[in-house]
């Protein structure tokens, strides 16, 4: 049914759908509209038999989830940033014993400075933990994500992640078509665990693994990932094929097939940035995008084959890996490793803490890859005059103070000059 | 694509709007994306939110920069930032205010505006008339229907009724139809 | 035969048992007066092989309170058990000693774990199979506080086992929460103005799991099995949040020898620094008196962690605190108090 | 099903974990000597007779008893109880009251009729038992147990020697030892009485004996030289006592002093109490705690009125008056004479020194070798001359009924060993359970049971028995009271207690078994066995 609804309660009603029988909940923003709506039509009854647990934390609410999913029960919880490390430890657990609990990570930044608002970081800072991770770029996919996550999960018997951006589409109103429960169930079988708590046929879940096996034990959790390489193409193509729509998979193309420059990108910037291709192309630019939908497995092959034939690809990301530069840009250049005649990789690093990537700014900056691609990483939108003053600061002021606040200071000082300005 | 911003204050419900207007345009078989400006601002502060209507699917996810209409619940934010940024020489601009645009000081920009497309509406009156709760919303969607003619009234009547229970509801729906009725009455006097 | 038994049962209650009161079993009593652990068709629920220490009182203590929490529900119980001492000792791949259900997470998740357990058999619609989390009292009085608390003032329907061995051994004794005063540790070494752990540091799980309110809390000790298994039997007995700290000495955390690990936990109790008592809905309902009291000498005199309290005049003044420490227990719980009828 | 790799795990799978090899040190189950055991002269086997009175099978506990002590009732009315002294419980709380137990299972197999089992064949050896005490009685049941025909000769009108003779019929009641002694005689004894041995080689020859064991009581009262006017009455304590078992019972008049400090003094006091002597006094050159009576004997004394002087002796008697020294004590604990004097008014004097044996009977056996009036036996109870054992009063021993049943079991075995050529060697005797053995945590608190008393009135003027039995509850709950020092009683407290599961319960009655492929050694088990019935001992390397 289409409905004109915020993307958190869509999700809501999605995962209601794929009937949760334990759900964990603990508020942080901006995930949590979606737990509110799970847990009130886990009251009314609109989901039956499941388990709302209230819990006291992020590292409580997926341990629950662990239980609840070890002792047979379909789980479900929900995070983001500081949520999401405050249970990392649980997260990699959870991977590590082949829990198929499914979570949504409304994406948000990690601080400090404290920032609730939407960038990659805290997606990032877990992508190895051992959980697949796929980013929506619409509600609707964010929606439908969930329905193939539960299904790949238990298939596998491994985490996933649904990545969807905080505010940006969590809190975004819009239209989402929210399928039949007939469907839902038609696709998405009843949970058969491969391993369960039960007095019935004990086992031990979660012994202690030494050097002896430990390889093989990674290696187990990797190969089920190149595992999902196939999977995860397979349920969107029958997702497609039962509800009609492209959703999912591991990457999508638009106008790339041809384009000699093509931007990869995860989430739902992957709208400006067709709408700014479009514009381009009206320009006579040769642009494309390739939008990554799974991170984790990352589809190293399906990638490549997109990209090999063009001159420049620039990797556009909510992410920084300090020290470093964009990880989802070096995972790119993962998949063109070892190419002969490779495209240049150009990253850029955007939209951090919630800063708006507008077409404007990606105008401007895949315009320049086009002339005159850069080495390193571009940080999309940097005031570059205030980080300057700062620096100049640091130098010169031994206890220079806290920078988050040092800029803020600054930031005030440039609006009243041109306040004043303006004012003559 | 039409995007209109919404100005208000914490708790006014420019959220709540934008949401509605969305839910208005999408009763007419139209795309539409309402979005709030992600803070965490409080009761009282100055906040904005967003509403995009098209009639192909919407993937901006930028901020809009340049609206095509305004709608300030609360004039006194004049004084406090520049509400009129990036509002598109084309565009309109409806103010919740019993008083008139001289009045309020924004002639000049009215001036820069087409004719025809700045007003001013007593929204919050209307309300307390209608719903006895100075709750401007649906008053100024009511307004804007007329105004703007990007939605029709009784999608807008639709929408609310909609979000809110049936006595809330037809008390809102009294309240944007005064207000309908009143930008009629003001654009048939021009 | 029977006739026979039913018989001295009767008389006992004229004339209490004197052989075999206190102890495992009795050929002359009733199978029902037995301990779980007297019977031959016990669960050992953790069984032989494990690779707990010589003595270890860990190791005892979780087939206690597991055996007789699976007679108490007819075998239908699932473990959830915290890292620590008793998940490395019990279950190094390829082997586990587990004869139950049993999940090992994280160090300071297993009263989470153990909730979402038992959320998936309600939802399973097989809530006789219960819930239990264990945990030492690292993983319990300090790491996995927040998840105990949150359990507990839910009121999932978990049973909570503390192994309260006072210290942090499976890393090497290092001093948690649990840790008593004056004991020596490898973060609290004997040197230094105030040798040991510090006075006045520490806090009492049981006593805050009390204040939560919660139907069942009770403390406990591997040197009296009945009281134990009497616990344990009474809180499988209850739905919701319980909590059960159960004392089990540490030969090599506490440099005692492996022999007198239940002689110090008999010890621990009699000189009034573990308190056994009971407490329902936040109120303390009954308490375990002191058969024979001993100053508190006795029983920090055998273990290393407290000798050098008795080398030095500094030491005598905090062995009397310790003793204070005990006076109170034993005056709050009303430890001496003549036995009641029950 | 197929779990996981690694992670997940098939239950119970570390039994594949020997965890024995990691053992320094091994526990074993023992059995140990307990200490009453050890203190009984009768060499009775108290702990296992308990074991069977603890459950209520008192025929079972009976048969154990009577194994070694055919004289229960008896003994549990006039025994000592050095087992009692030397009880573990004594230093929990008090010592089990296994006199009372012992007399509770002598009066049920006298109410219940039961009888020894004959034996099972002839040996077709004679054996002549002299005397009809309590030796003699032991001795006599005991060879005929093993087969051997038995004659025993006494030389008074009743059998049971001091027993009779010498203990006041308030302490033993006469049915109770006629129905002991009638049980012995029903076993195929014969029993001779009025019949002196006067000499025993010849009684033997004529009797076709193969052996005999002489038990001859101390029925010679020793006298004291007092210098004494012509009406004084002076009379010895045996006398008194035996002459008790009469028809004419002795006068003694209202004021009677007893002279010594034995419990035969006090006997013969309480006894001219009860045949209503105002006054009852003991003279004892020593002092209370020095006396050889038992205090418990001299307790009772004292309650039923009797009186007494310390640090004493007689000096001469007159007429109704004793003039009597005061004595003091030196430094080694003799007393000595102060040269201060008093009277006392006594219609009677009856001296209780202690007493000798007729050894009449000896004269002329070759081989024989009498030393301070008593005869030296071997360590096998044989005197000097083969075939002639000799046993109770006659042999440097203690005085007691008790030791007397003791040498009458002692000296059967090494006869019947003797008979056939061959030698008794004693069962190697195990370590001793002490105290230090056990964990009496695990024994709940228990008093022992007061045995009723007769009331202080009657007590002063009949002869009814003082000391009042237990009934069946009041038996059980003594019974129970043991703490089975030394030897397991399957209390599964090693079972429960193995932090290694090492203990394999092997059924009642089985006991237990440790399995060593487990067990790591850690000896907690032996440290919480309450009755010490576990040693740890070192593995070899």
């Amino acid at each position: 049914m289409l409905k004109q609804i915020e993307g958190s309660r869509a999700m809501a009603e999605a995962i209601g759908l794929c009937r949760p029988e334990v759900i964990c909940a603990y508020p942080i923003t901006p995930q949590t509209h979606i737990v509110e709506g799970l847990g009130e039509m886990a009251r009314t009854g609109e989901i039956k038999n499941c388990e709302f647990i209230n819990v006291e934390s992020e590292f409580a609410a997926l341990s629950v989830a662990i239980g609840a999913s070890a002792a047979g029960a379909r789980a479900y919880t929900a995070t983001a940033s500081q949520g999401l490390l405050y249970m990392a430890e649980a997260v990699y657990n959870a991977s590590g014993l082949g829990l198929p609990i499914v979570m949504t990570l409304g994406n948000r930044a990690i601080g400090a400075p404290i920032n609730i608002w939407n960038d990659h970081s805290d997606a990032m800072a877990v992508c190895d933990s051992g959980w697949m991770q796929l980013f929506a770029e619409t509600n609707q996919e964010a929606a439908d994500l969930h329905i193939q996550a539960f299904r790949l999960a238990e298939e596998l018997s491994m985490p996933v992640m649904v990545c969807v951006d905080g505010f940006i589409l969590t809190h975004a109103v819009e239209q989402v078509d929210i399928p039949e429960q007939a469907d839902v169930d038609a696709y998405l079988p009843s949970y058969e665990p491969v391993q369960v708590l039960d007095p019935k046929d004990p086992i031990s879940i979660g012994a202690m693994v030494g050097p002896d096996a430990f390889t093989e034990v990674r290696y187990l959790q990797h190969y089920k990932q190149t595992l999902a390489l196939r999977l995860i193409p397979e349920y969107a193509a029958d997702f497609k094929s039962r509800f009609g729509r492209d959703s999912g998979g591991l990457l999508r193309s638009y106008r790339a097939d041809d384009a000699e420059l093509i931007v990869v990108a995860m989430g739902s910037v992957n709208g400006t940035i067709k709408d700014t291709i479009d514009e381009m192309r009206a320009d006579g630019l040769s642009v494309g995008l390739v939008t990554l939908v799974s991170f984790r497995p990352f589809p190293t092959e399906a990638l490549r084959e997109k990209l090999v034939r063009a001159r420049n690809v620039v990797v556009i990301e909510k992410s920084l890996a300090v020290g470093m530069g964009g990880p989802l840009a070096n995972n790119v250049d993962l998949a063109l490793r070892n190419v002969a005649g490779a495209p240049q990789v150009h990253s850029v690093i955007a939209g951090l803490g919630g800063r708006p990537i507008t077409r404007t700014s990606l105008h401007r900056v895949l315009r320049r890859a086009l002339v005159q691609p850069w080495e390193g990483s571009h940080f999309l939108d940097l005031n570059e005059e205030i980080v300057a003053k700062e620096l100049h600061y640091v130098r010169k002021v031994r206890r220079s103070g806290p920078t988050a606040e040092n800029l803020l200071r600054r930031l005030g000082q440039a609006a009243d000059e041109a306040a004043v300005k303006t004012a003559v | 694509m039409f995007q209109v911003r919404f100005h208000g204050r914490g708790g006014q419900g420019v959220v709540t709007a934008a949401e509605l207007l969305s839910v208005a345009a999408f009763l007419e078989q139209r795309h539409a994306q309402a979005f709030p400006s992600f803070g965490s601002e409080r009761m009282g502060a100055p906040v904005v939110s967003f509403c995009r209507i098209d009639d192909k699917e919407i993937r901006l996810r930028e901020p809009i920069l340049e609206p095509d209409a305004l709608i300030v619940q609360d004039p006194t934010l004049f004084k406090a930032i520049d509400v009129c940024q990036g509002l598109k020489s084309t565009g309109y601009l409806l103010v919740n205010s019993s008083r008139s645009l001289s009045e309020l000081h924004l002639d000049a920009i009215a001036n820069r505006l087409p004719a025809g497309h700045v007003l001013t509406v007593p929204a919050s009156e209307l309300a307390l008339k209608h719903i006895g709760r100075p709750l401007s919303n649906a008053a100024l969607l009511g307004a804007f229907a007329r105004l703007s003619g990007i939605v029709q009234l009784k999608s807008v009547a639709a929408a609310i009724r909609e979000a809110f229970g049936e006595k809330i509801a037809e008390a809102n729906v009294a309240a944007a139809t005064a207000a309908y009725d009143a930008v009629a009455a003001a654009s048939a006097a021009a | 035969m029977n006739e026979q038994t039913t018989t001295l049962d009767a008389t006992q209650k004229l004339h209490f048992y004197q052989k075999g009161t206190f102890t495992v079993g009795n050929r002359l009593v009733s199978d029902e007066r037995r301990a779980v652990q007297a019977s031959t068709d016990r669960s050992n629920a953790l069984t032989c092989g494990h690779r707990a220490c010589q003595g270890c009182g860990e190791a005892l203590g979780a087939r206690y309170a597991m055996d007789a929490a699976m007679r108490a529900t007819g075998g239908n119980v699932i473990a959830v058990n915290a890292t620590g001492c008793l998940e490395v000792f019990t279950t190094p791949y390829p082997e586990t000693s587990w004869q139950t259900p049993w999940l090992h997470s994280l160090f300071g998740n297993a009263a989470a774990v153990a909730t979402g357990v038992a959320a998936a058999m309600r939802v399973k619609g097989r809530s006789e199979v219960r819930a239990i989390a264990q945990g030492g009292d690292g993983g319990t009085t300090d790491i996995g506080f927040g998840c105990l608390s949150g359990m507990f003032e839910r009121n999932d329907d978990v049973l909570y086992i503390c192994y309260d061995n006072e210290g942090y051994m499976n890393t090497g004794v290092q001093r948690s929460s649990a840790t008593p005063p004056g004991a020596r540790t490898a973060t609290t070494p004997a040197m230094g103005p105030e040798p040991g752990n510090v006075f006045g540091t520490g806090k009492s799980v049981p006593k805050i799991a009390v204040a939560h309110g919660i139907p069942y809390v009770a403390t406990a000790t591997v040197a009296d099995l009945h009281d134990l298994e009497r616990k344990v039997m009474r809180a499988m007995g209850i739905h919701g949040a319980r909590y059960l700290q159960i004392h089990v000495p540490c030969p090599l955390g506490w440099g005692s020898a492996s022999h007198d690990t239940i002689r110090l936990a008999r010890l621990a109790v009699e000189c009034g620094l573990f308190p056994l008592f009971e407490a329902e809905h936040g109120v303390v309902t009954s308490s375990q008196k002191i058969r024979r009291r001993v100053p508190v000498d006795d029983y920090l005199k055998p273990q290393r962690r407290f000798a050098h309290l008795f080398s030095t005049e500094e030491g005598r003044e905090r062995i009397g605190r310790l003793q204070g420490l005990a006076d109170r227990n034993i005056a709050e719980y009303h430890l001496l108090e003549a036995e009641g009828d029950a | 099903m197929e779990h996981p790799f690694a992670i997940s795990l098939d239950v119970g799978s570390s039994l594949a974990n020997l965890t024995g090899s990691w053992r320094t040190s091994r526990p074993v189950y023992v059995d140990r000597l307990p200490p009453c055991n050890n203190a009984c002269p009768a060499g009775e086997n108290i702990q296992s007779w308990l074991y069977y009175a603890e459950s209520g099978d008192y025929e079972s506990a009976w048969r154990t008893l009577t194994i070694d002590n055919p004289l229960p009732a008896v003994m549990g009315r006039v025994c000592y109880h050095p087992c009692e002294g030397a009880c573990n419980r004594a230093q929990v709380d008090e010592a089990v009251g296994i006199n009372s137990v012992e007399r509770f299972l002598g009066d049920v197999a006298i109410r219940n009729g039961w009888r020894f089992e004959p034996p099972q064949a002839d040996s077709g050896k004679r054996v002549l038992v002299v005397g009809a005490g309590p030796s003699g009685l032991s001795a006599a049941y005991h060879l005929r147990r093993m087969g051997h025909a038995v004659e025993i000769q006494e030389a008074g009108p009743f059998a049971g020697g001091m027993m009779r003779f010498g203990i006041p019929k308030y302490r033993l009641p006469r049915d109770v030892l006629d129905a002991e002694i009638n049980r012995i005689i029903d076993l195929g004894v014969v029993m001779k009485l009025d019949t002196k041995v006067d000499r025993i080689v010849e009684s033997m020859r004529e009797g076709g004996f193969d052996a005999a064991f002489l038990a001859v009581g101390a029925h010679i009262g020793k006298r004291s030289f007092i210098p004494a006017g012509s009406a004084s009455k002076i009379l010895d304590a045996v006398s008194l006592l035996r002459s008790m078992e009469g028809e004419d019972q002795p006068l003694l008049g209202r004021r009677v002093v007893v002279y010594g400090g034995g419990n035969t003094a006090i006997d013969a006091a309480r006894t001219a109490k009860r045949l209503g002597a105002t006054e009852a006094i003991i003279v004892y050159r020593r002092t209370r705690d020095r006396m050889p009576a038992h205090d418990f004997e001299v307790e009772e004394a004292l309650q039923e009125g009797i009186m007494m002087k310390w640090l004493s002796t007689i000096k001469r008697m007159d007429e109704g008056t004793l003039t009597v020294e005061k004595m003091r004590l030196d430094e080694s604990g003799f007393p000595q004479p102060t040269g201060e004097f008093e009277t006392l008014e006594t219609d009677a004097l009856v001296l209780a020194l202690g007493q000798d044996v007729d050894l009449s009977l000896l004269d002329g056996v070759p081989g024989l070798e009498i030393k301070d009036g008593v005869v030296t036996v071997a360590p096998n109870m044989m005197t000097g001359h083969a075939g002639i054992f000799a046993g109770g009063d006659m042999v440097p021993s203690e005085r007691t009924v008790t030791v007397a049943v003791g040498h009458g079991k002692k000296a059967a075995r090494h006869i019947d060993a003797w008979l056939r050529g061959d030698a008794y060697a004693p069962a190697e005797r195990h370590e001793l359970a002490g105290i230090d053995k056990l964990n009496t945590w695990y024994y709940a608190d228990a008093p022992k049971t007061v045995r009723p008393m007769l009331e202080i009135a009657r007590r002063q003027s009949t002869f009814e028995e003082v000391q009042g039995g237990l009934d069946e509850t009041n038996a059980l709950y003594e019974a129970r009271r043991c703490l089975s020092c030394g030897n397991c009683f399957e209390c599964d407290n090693c079972y429960g207690v193995c932090p290694d599961n090492a203990v394999i319960k092997l059924g009642p009655g089985q006991r237990f078994q440790f399995n060593y492929d487990y067990c790591k050694g850690c000896g907690v088990c032996a440290q919480e066995c309450p009755c010490g019935a576990i040693a740890m001992v070192p593995e070899e390397i």
